[in-house]
Order: C-alpha cells, then sequence, then structure tokens
C-alpha cells in the first residue's frame, strides 16, 4: 500500500477509509474528520483508533470513574492521584509507594502463558514508570469450573505464565485469588498487580516539556506484535467459538524487562528523564500522545528512527505495535550522552526518535513526509465519551426474592463432612500447588504471602518500615447487589491488611465486566463504581488508580461482576506483625465481630448450586471499628485471621493446618449458621488467656462484640462433639488442586 | 574478608546474597559481569537468578563473561567460590563443578521451605555446620535436577563431594538427592538451593542458612 | 522399529527470546557466522514399524494439539530412519 | 541466504522429564502412536550464503561450546535449503 500523508489526505477528502473494521463507530471518525478539518492520514487514523478504543479511553467508564475524584476523601497521604500511569501515596520516612492492578483477561484466553506473562510486564513497567522500583506482584485470578477443560487447557498456562515473567524479574509474589465460577468459563480473569517503593523526590510523571528536549525510546525493538492486540481485543465481545479477531499475540522477553528496569532505575537515580511513560496497550501512538498532551503539546518524532525487529513494518503498524518491553523517556540535551552510556552498560537498544516542540501538535514524520499532524489531547485524554444506556437488570429483584434451601448440618457427623467438603472445595482447597510456582523470597524482604489475608513487603531494613496489600472481590455478591458488592470488597480488603496490624491507607481497583453495550450490565458498573467511591469516601481511603476491563463474557452471557479491590497499608514494625495463624497451645481463641444468617452468596451455597438471596449490607462504621480495634491491640495477638469465603469453618480449618497446632471450639449459636455464614467483619484471634481483660477493654471502647471460641492445642480440630484429626483435614485441604491440575 | 558478589544481567539475588554476607560478617563487594578485575576479593559468590533469561541453558552464556575468565583461574589456585542456583548452573557449565543442572522432573518450576542435609563440613562454605545438620532453606527454581553420568556420580559419593542433600521426597530428580556438591579440591561449592534466603525468619523459613556465609570468616581468619 | 521427528518453531513474525539471546551471545564468543538464529523444540517419537499416511496423519493432529501452540507455531512432520 | 540447523538432544542416558510427560500426555488424549518421546532443541541459524566446510567446522565449534551442554546432550549439524 502506498504512504498516505497528511499531504495527500488533504488532497483527497473523499478517500475511503476502514474506520469500522479498526473498531471505530461512523460519529467517531467524523469526530476525528472534524478535529482534524480534513481526513486523517492512515497513521492518524491507526493512532486515534486505537487511542479511542475502550480499553485505552475509557470511553464507557469515564462518566462513572469520574466520582473517585468527586467523592474523593482528603488524605495527606496521595502523593499522585488517578490520571498517571499509577498512584503515589507517601508512606512516612520519606518513602512513597505505587501501586495499581490491571487485567489482561482477553490476551490469557487466546495464548494462556503469553497473556498471563505479558500482563505482569505491563504492570511492573506502570510502576517503574513512575520512578520506582517494583518489589512485589500479585495476582487474583479468575475461571471456569475447575473441572472444565477449557480451565484445565488455561490455569496451567496463566500460572506458569504469571511465574515465568514475575519470577525472572525477581519480584515476590505476595498474593492473589484463585476463584473458579461457571460465568468465567472462555473467560478467565488474569488481573495483575505491582507495587513498587521510591523515595518522594524521585516521582517521575509522563509528560513532555521543555522544548528542544529529546524523545528516546528505549528498550526492546518494535515487531509486528499485537498490533491493535490489547486494544483492539480488551474492546471486542468473544463469540462462543472464540476471540473475534485474532491478533497476532505478544510474547514477553521477562529479561529484557529486567534490564530494562535496572537501566531505568539508574537513569532516575542521575536524574536523566524530565518525563518517562511505557508502553503498554497501543504502543507509540499512545506513549507520544500521552507525553505530548502531559506537557505542552508540541513533538515532532521521526518514525523511521525506531529501531525495528521486522524491517517490512508500515507506519501504521509501528505506531500501533504492542511489542513489549519498551520504555519512552524526555532528556534534555545535556543530559543525553550519560543516559546513551547507561543503556550501553545494560545492552539496552536506544534511539532518539523525536523532540520537545514550541507548538501544540504532535507532528510525525516517515522519511522525510509528514504522516501524522494532530492536536496531542484530542488523541490521548478528549476520546469520546458516552453515557451509556444503563437499567437494572431483570434477573435482580428476581434472585434476590429466591429463598435459599440449603442442607443445614447439626450432628457431629454432619459437621464433619460439611467441613472437610467445604475446605476440599476447590474455591477453598490450598492453592500451593499454584503459589509455589511463583518465588516469594527473592529481594529477602517478603514478610508475609499466602496463605496470609494479605501480603506484605518490607521496605527499609534498618527502621522496619513495610507496606502490606490485600486484594479481594465476592463477585456473588456484587452480582447480588453490585453497590453493596463492591463496598463489601472494598472492606475486606482492608481488613485484611488490619489483621496484620497494618494500616490501611489507599485504594486500587480493577473492574472486570461483561459489555457496556449492554444496558444491565452498565448498571452493575454504575452500581460497583457508586459503591466503591461512597465506601472510599466513608473509609476515608482515595482511590489511587485502577483498570476497567469490558466485554468479558462469552456470547450474551456476561462474566458475574468482578470488581477486584486492592487496598494498601503501612505497618511501623514488620517485626510486630500479627500473623495469620499461631504456634503456640493454650491460647485462647476469640470471634471478634457478630454473626448473622448471611448465607446468600456464601460458599456454602454456591457449593449447592445456589446464587440466590440477599447479599448483606455493608456497615462500614462497623468495619472501621474493628480496623482501630485490630490496630490498637496488636500487641496482645498472637494471630488473626479474616473470615470471608467459607465462614469461621473454613477460617479454622486454615488457622490450625498452618502450623498444625489443633484447636477445640465451643459454639452456642445454631451451628450451620456459626460455621457457614458469611456475615462481613468479623475476625479470629488468638491471645494468651491472662489478655482476656485487655480484649474485653478493646472490644468495649471500639463497641465490637466478642465471643470466645475455645483453646489453641491438640491434633484435631474439635468443634463441639465433631472432631476433625489434623491429617484428615490436610488430607482434603491439599489434594484437590494437585488432583485436578498436577 | 572480602567476599565479591558477581551481578549478571538478569541477576536476582545479588543484592540477598551480599546482605547475607554482611551478615555473617564479611565485607560485600559488588563485582560487575563485565569486568575482569576481582578487586582484591578473598572470596566470590555468584548468586541466584536468570542471568541473560537463562534463556539457551542456565548459565549457558554467563560462563563466558569476562569475570568469569578471572573467577576461574582464581578458583583453580584455590580461591573459594560459592555457587547457589544460577550460580551453580554458571559453575557446572564453566567445568569448575562436573554434572549439569536439568529441568525438574516435574516441570514446574519450585518454590518451597526444603529441607537438606549436611554431608561435608570440610569446605570453606561449611566449615560452621555441624556434619549430619539438617536445615531448611528455600528451594526456588525450574532447572535444579543435578544430573551427570554414573562414573561421575561413584567418583563424588566416594570422594565424599556431595556436600548436602534433599531430605525426603525427591524435589526435582536430583540424581542421589544431590543439592549441591564441591570440586576435588574442595574450595568451589555449587549448592541448589538458597541459604540467602534463610539468615532471618522474619523474612526466610528460619535462620539456617547463615553459617555458609560465617564459615568463610572462620576458616580464613578463624583458625 | 522407526522415528518420527516433529519440528516445532515460532512462527516468523513471533518474537524469540530465546533465539535473540543465542544470537546475541555467539559474536561475544567470536562467532560471526550467524544473520539471526531461532530457537525452537524437536521431538523424537520411536514408534513401532514404519509409519503409514494414516498414522502420520495422527501425528500431525497431535502436533496440533499438544507439540505445538498453533496460535504462535508452526510444525513440521517427518520420518526419520 | 542459507539456513543452517544445529539439532541438539539430550544425551539417551539422561533423564528427559519433559519428553516423558509429552509420552504420558499423548494416550491421554487419544494418541497410541508413540513407544517414547524425547524433547531436544532445534537451532535454526541464517547465513549469508551456502556455508563452506569451513564455516560448518566453526558452527560446530559453537554448538559444542555455546549451544549444546556436552556433559548432557549431543548435537547435529545440518544445512537446510
Ligand atoms: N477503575 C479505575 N479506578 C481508578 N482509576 C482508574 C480506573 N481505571 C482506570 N483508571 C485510571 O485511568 C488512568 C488511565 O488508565 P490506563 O490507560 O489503563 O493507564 P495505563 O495505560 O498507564 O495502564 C490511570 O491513571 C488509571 O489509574
Ligand atoms: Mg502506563
Amino acid at each position: 500500500m502506498a504512504l498516505d500523508t497528511v499531504a495527500i489526505a488533504t488532497t483527497t477528502p473523499d478517500q475511503e477509509q476502514p474506520f469500522a473494521a479498526l473498531g471505530l463507530k461512523p460519529d467517531e471518525y467524523q469526530r476525528i474528520r472534524e478535529i482534524l478539518g480534513r481526513r486523517p492520514s492512515s497513521s492518524e487514523l491507526a493512532m486515534y483508533s486505537v487511542m479511542w478504543s475502550e480499553h485505552c479511553s475509557y470511553k464507557s467508564s469515564k462518566v462513572h470513574l469520574k466520582q473517585f475524584g468527586d467523592k474523593a476523601p482528603h488524605s495527606d497521604a496521595l502523593l499522585v492521584g488517578i490520571g498517571e500511569n499509577a498512584g503515589v501515596v507517601d508512606v512516612g520516612q520519606g518513602y512513597a509507594v505505587t501501586f495499581k492492578i490491571e487485567s489482561h483477561n482477553h490476551p490469557s484466553f487466546v495464548e494462556p502463558y503469553q497473556g498471563a506473562a505479558t500482563g505482569v510486564g505491563g504492570i511492573v513497567r506502570d510502576i517503574l514508570t513512575m520512578g520506582a522500583r517494583p518489589i512485589a506482584v500479585m495476582d487474583p485470578l479468575r475461571f471456569g469450573p475447575a473441572d472444565a477443560p477449557d480451565t484445565r487447557r488455561v490455569l496451567p498456562g496463566i500460572v506458569a505464565g504469571i511465574g515465568g515473567y514475575g519470577n525472572c524479574l525477581g519480584l515476590p509474589n505476595i498474593g492473589g485469588e484463585i476463584i473458579f465460577d461457571e460465568t468465567y468459563a472462555g473467560n478467565p480473569l488474569v488481573n495483575a498487580l505491582c507495587v513498587g517503593v521510591m523515595r518522594h523526590d524521585q516521582i517521575k510523571l509522563a509528560k513532555a516539556s521543555g522544548a528542544g528536549n529529546l524523545v528516546v525510546l528505549f528498550g526492546a525493538q518494535t515487531g509486528g506484535d499485537g498490533i491493535g492486540g490489547v486494544s483492539v481485543l480488551a474492546s471486542e465481545t468473544f463469540g462462543s467459538t472464540g476471540p473475534a479477531k485474532r491478533p497476532s499475540v505478544q510474547v514477553g522477553d521477562p529479561f529484557t524487562e529486567k534490564v530494562l528496569i535496572e537501566c531505568s532505575l539508574e537513569i532516575f537515580a542521575e536524574d536523566l528523564v524530565v518525563g518517562i511513560q511505557d508502553l503498554g496497550g497501543a504502543g507509540l501512538s499512545c506513549a507520544t500522545s500521552e507525553l505530548a498532551s502531559g506537557g505542552s503539546g508540541g513533538m515532532r518524532v521521526e518514525l523511521d528512527t525506531v529501531p525495528l525487529r521486522d524491517p517490512s513494518l508500515s507506519p501504521e503498524e509501528i505506531l500501533m505495535s504492542e511489542s513489549q518491553e519498551r520504555m519512552c523517556a524526555i532528556v534534555e540535551p545535556s543530559k543525553i550522552a550519560r543516559f546513551l552510556e547507561i543503556c550501553k552498560k545494560w545492552d539496552v537498544t536506544v534511539n532518539v526518535i523525536g523532540e520537545v516542540t514550541d507548538g501544540d501538535r504532535l507532528i510525525i514524520t516517515w522519511h522525510g513526509e509528514t504522516i501524522v499532524d494532530v492536536p496531542p489531547r484530542t488523541v490521548a485524554h478528549e476520546g469520546p465519551v458516552y453515557n451509556r444506556p444503563l437499567a437494572k437488570p431483570e434477573y435482580v429483584d428476581r434472585v434476590n426474592a429466591q429463598v435459599l434451601d440449603l442442607p443445614m448440618p447439626s450432628t457431629a457427623a454432619e459437621v464433619k463432612a460439611a467441613v472437610l467438603k467445604l475446605i476440599s472445595s476447590p474455591n477453598m482447597a490450598d492453592k500451593s500447588w499454584v503459589t509455589s510456582q511463583y518465588d516469594k523470597y527473592v529481594q529477602g524482604n517478603t514478610i508475609q504471602s499466602q496463605p496470609e489475608d494479605s501480603g506484605m513487603i518490607r521496605i527499609d531494613e534498618s527502621t522496619h518500615l513495610g507496606v502490606a496489600i490485600s486484594t479481594d472481590a465476592n463477585a456473588t455478591w456484587s452480582y447480588l447487589n453490585p453497590y453493596e458488592g463492591a463496598k463489601l470488597a472494598l472492606a475486606e480488603a482492608a481488613r485484611n491488611i488490619a489483621t496484620a496490624g497494618a494500616k490501611p491507607l489507599a485504594v486500587t481497583n480493577c473492574l472486570n465486566f461483561g459489555s457496556p453495550e449492554d444496558p444491565g450490565v452498565m448498571w452493575q458498573f454504575a452500581e460497583t463504581v457508586r459503591g466503591l467511591a461512597d465506601g472510599c469516601l466513608e473509609m476515608g481511603l482515595p482511590v489511587t488508580g485502577g483498570n476497567v476491563s469490558f466485554y468479558n463474557q462469552t456470547g450474551d452471557v456476561a462474566i458475574l461482576p468482578t470488581p477486584v479491590i486492592g487496598v494498601l497499608g503501612v505497618i511501623q514494625d514488620v517485626r510486630e506483625r500479627t500473623p495469620m495463624s499461631f504456634t503456640d497451645a493454650g491460647l485462647d481463641l476469640y470471634l471478634i465481630g457478630d454473626t448473622k444468617n448471611d448465607l446468600a452468596g456464601s460458599e456454602w451455597a454456591y457449593m449447592h448450586n445456589q446464587r440466590g438471596g440477599q447479599s448483606p449490607i455493608a456497615d462500614l462504621q462497623a468495619e472501621m471499628r474493628l480496623i482501630e480495634l485490630l490496630l490498637e491491640g496488636q500487641s496482645i495477638f498472637a494471630a488473626a485471621h479474616d473470615l470471608s469465603q467459607g465462614g469461621l469453618a473454613v477460617t479454622l480449618a486454615e488457622m490450625v493446618l498452618h502450623h498444625d497446632v489443633g484447636a477445640t471450639i465451643t459454639l452456642t449459636q445454631e451451628i450451620a449458621v456459626a460455621l457457614l455464614s458469611e456475615t462481613p467483619g468479623r475476625v479470629v484471634v488468638a491471645i494468651s488467656p491472662s489478655d482476656a481483660e485487655a480484649l474485653a477493654t478493646l472490644a468495649s471502647n471500639h463497641n465490637v462484640s466478642v465471643t470466645q471460641l475455645g483453646t489453641t492445642g491438640g491434633s484435631s480440630l474439635t468443634i463441639n462433639d465433631a472432631v476433625i484429626p489434623l491429617d484428615e483435614l490436610r488430607i482434603a485441604h491439599t489434594q484437590t488442586i494437585p488432583k485436578l491440575f498436577g | 574478608m572480602k567476599v565479591g558478589v558477581v551481578t549478571f544481567p538478569g541477576s536476582l539475588d545479588d543484592r540477598d546474597a551480599a546482605r547475607a554476607i554482611r551478615a555473617g560478617g564479611s565485607e560485600a563487594i559488588a563485582l560487575w559481569h563485565d569486568d575482569a578485575d576481582l578487586h582484591g576479593v578473598d572470596a566470590v559468590i555468584l548468586p541466584g537468578g536468570f542471568s541473560y533469561g537463562d534463556y539457551l541453558r542456565c548459565g549457558a552464556i554467563s560462563r563466558f563473561a569476562p569475570v568469569m575468565g578471572s573467577i576461574i583461574e582464581k578458583a583453580n589456585a584455590g580461591m573459594p567460590v560459592l555457587g547457589i542456583c544460577n550460580g551453580f548452573q554458571i559453575l557446572c557449565e564453566s567445568h569448575l563443578l562436573p554434572g549439569a543442572l536439568t529441568q525438574n522432573q516435574g516441570l514446574h518450576f519450585l518454590c518451597t521451605p526444603q529441607t537438606i542435609k549436611i554431608e561435608n563440613t570440610s569446605t570453606p562454605w561449611t566449615h560452621d555446620f555441624i556434619q549430619g545438620a539438617e536445615i531448611v532453606i528455600p528451594l526456588k527454581n525450574g532447572e535444579g535436577s543435578f544430573q551427570c553420568d554414573d562414573p561421575t556420580l561413584a567418583m563424588l559419593e566416594s570422594e565424599g563431594r556431595v556436600i548436602a542433600r534433599y531430605v525426603g521426597e525427591n524435589p526435582n530428580g536430583s540424581r542421589n538427592l544431590i543439592a549441591g556438591i564441591t570440586n576435588a579440591r574442595g574450595n568451589v561449592v555449587g549448592l541448589m538451593p538458597h541459604p540467602e534466603h534463610a539468615i532471618d525468619p522474619l523474612t526466610g523459613p528460619t535462620a539456617d542458612g547463615l553459617p555458609f556465609f560465617s564459615s568463610i570468616l572462620s576458616v580464613m581468619v578463624g583458625k | 522399529m522407526a522415528k518420527i521427528v516433529v519440528e516445532v518453531m515460532l512462527k516468523p513474525e513471533i518474537l524469540d527470546p530465546q533465539g535473540k539471546a543465542v544470537a546475541a551471545a555467539l559474536p561475544r564468543l567470536g562467532f560471526t557466522f550467524a544473520k539471526s538464529v531461532r530457537q525452537g523444540k524437536r521431538f523424537e517419537i520411536e514408534v513401532d514399524s514404519d509409519p503409514t499416511p494414516a498414522q502420520l496423519a495422527e501425528v500431525s493432529r497431535a502436533a496440533e494439539t499438544l507439540l505445538a501452540n498453533p496460535v504462535i507455531e508452526t510444525f513440521i512432520v517427518k520420518v526419520e530412519k
């Protein structure tokens, strides 16, 4: 195809262009023509189409996400908020921490290993871009039924891909989730979180300012990978036979990324960049337009200078390529020599591809001809915005009205059988088959990882300052009530930080939903965002960033609304943290918080194929009192473990198995409800008997109820008269996943 | 005592190894793969990681780094060298140690606290252990299965050159449960599991790995 | 006894980090012959007797489903003596 | 332009867990033709022109030092059109 230039575009206004094939709607194409006052050149069309895709432009979600700003609680800790590659939080002692979660759902369905691997690679670059050293990753995952053939295909590949990439980067994996549900069949969710740390004065932003400064592309060469991949793929509905479009898959090169990280950190340490942006979805289109748009607007790029892996690529393809492991920096001319030197030391490919200019246009040339001449803000930040129709779906009232009909164990034999059944179900079973494929020790700062409630990383060896992170979502509650579901996930993540003794500080989120063109899905989304924004305001936790993944559906069946909420907290001395389990016999176990009949949306209900009833209503004031109690009482807790999926039964089983120390429990409430209900806002703690009074005082000060459950010790989990030997419990808990996937 | 830690492109556990050296009472000196100068160190540790991505075979490319030329020369003259995980792989590829490390029998990367038994305390890296001690340190690798031919295996066993052995189920298919070996002279040691991640129970499973880093001081200064 | 060989290579447009690493290492060792290197897999399959066309077709099916990943790889089935 | 191929296989006495895993997976998928499977590597090296014997000897040296580990592997160098 002959080169289409701006000059040609001006003289051939009526030439037909394949905008629809590139995912643009007629009115969007018309708007581009209005912005430019002519038809776009083919390169401009390529840029607009990827940048205005759902994935890059947030066109369906923007109007809702605004609430995170509008309802933002005041927070002294927030150093960089939404809008940059990742938010940055002050954790004290001059340290800043940045964290963000992102989805790579669709690519991971197409090619599980590479899809998941490049998902990790992408989020790590977002964190690096902020100026931070990445220090850990997490991976909340969702799959179809554990025994479905497609799950057997995708799960091992996804797990190996996350491990393969993260391990090779030397990033400890400190947590995640693995949940099975039929709605994810054919549409697994691969969300990846990365956290990084830097000093306050090292924060970097994505902006190109200062005319005459150089635009520098460094890292991998550009190839034909995933042209239109992430953006188009993540913006397409899957047909029942697989993805509608099958773009070439991106292959990750973690070694190149590891070297890129070290090289970038050395460049940052010498203060050699004015602005920096990673190349992710939409590749150079995104990086150049966002950098220019973040600065004063003027930039000139000579596309011929981009180093290519495949010399036959056209300029449109170069602009859209999503080749991994690339970064784009803005560098003052006086600093370029040193910049190039550091790249040489690390053997990193580097090229000056352009410069910042005085004007307000992004101009890209190819063999001397101008192929792009656009106002960069219109590409990067002023894309289309949709107020999509939304309507409460018909199912909501219907399922909310359903009355659950569940077996309620009462005899000792029934209780024992129920606990063993629950603890061996794929969702509740031990996940070490997965997590043992992840390096958790590298960097030597991991304080907590799976199966603890949260991951915890030491960030200063001398002061013992640390951060903790948890990610949570209860998609069934979100299905029953998306507004409450979002708040409940937020509360759970915050609680999971606090059980360890860390103070919640900030929130990130990954909103995984079906098609935004379905008003019912859009309603779920809107309710979720409203719930999360209200919840964050009430709890005083700012949303620092996140990601939206739409079109997660197979045919017309959408996944459960799955808002994965990540909460980051700070702990002053990691040596003082509270672990999830006890090593000693003779401790007293208490339940903090009330248990109501909350079986709707529970694991027990799911195991009996029931997804009806009403989700619990989040009581965030109670959650905050519980968090305060946990933080204040930290010194008396020998162990603290959150109650969530699987209720008290699962929490107790996990605690006794962790160090092989049993417990004897006496329950006075109706035993099925006591064990299986999933009422939020509850924690089991272990204390020395001599601290009973201190706990009672804490409880009354914070207006939280506590109930003594029993004592630790022995080689069984005994609940009233049901005796479950630890060996039996362990076999039930640990055999499920290896049997399915080993 | 100055102990050098080599950083190759893709090394991951170099900082952790340096921390462990300091915890063991010595000074850690950073060495760079592209610099043949050993900066006067008394001993060298080749740390874990994925040098050059471990794309071809683990350690196959690193073996040719300029720094390795100097290390091979000094090792042959008796300088203590410890290769951990990827470092062990590099030592085998360099032929400082016999055998090779191949893909785990389970085909997966495996990260787990692993019990090993120390069987040779005469090397400068294992001197501070009690013969037969069972310790728990992390094992984490994808290619940790020690393989060699029968005569080599017989030689290693008869000369007491197996310095550590896995206890319990074979985690990766290594012949004779071998977790670590030494050269004929006893100064070069390769170890698959990671003692540098077991110097403090706060961040590792135990502090059992510390003697690997204190031994060098006892041997070279203490005696 | 006969040997069927399946050779699996990444599609040309797909990044091959392994081949790249080898290509970069060769000149450092003084080997300058390679313009580019691609790394793939080779499966040697022992079968009972000289394979029939039907059997080879089955091997191709196995290659497609198990030995190669058609999303990113291509393969060839051969008989070797 | 010509292509030199280096095929690297584990020595027969060395355990090949990947080959074993493939051999075990095939019958589960209904493929019963394989008596045994070994998995190796294949390097495709692009060179400028038809290789001379001297060049092939150099490739063999590269295979010996870098592409294969003689402790556990064997290799063959071929020219392919
Ligand atoms: N669900 C969300 N909640 C809060 N912020 C979000 C959400 N989704 C996207 N954002 C923010 O919008 C901005 C643009 O996102 P994105 O284009 O995904 O960034 P990047 O390309 O760097 O990954 C980022 O600052 C991101 O944090
Ligand atoms: Mg980014």
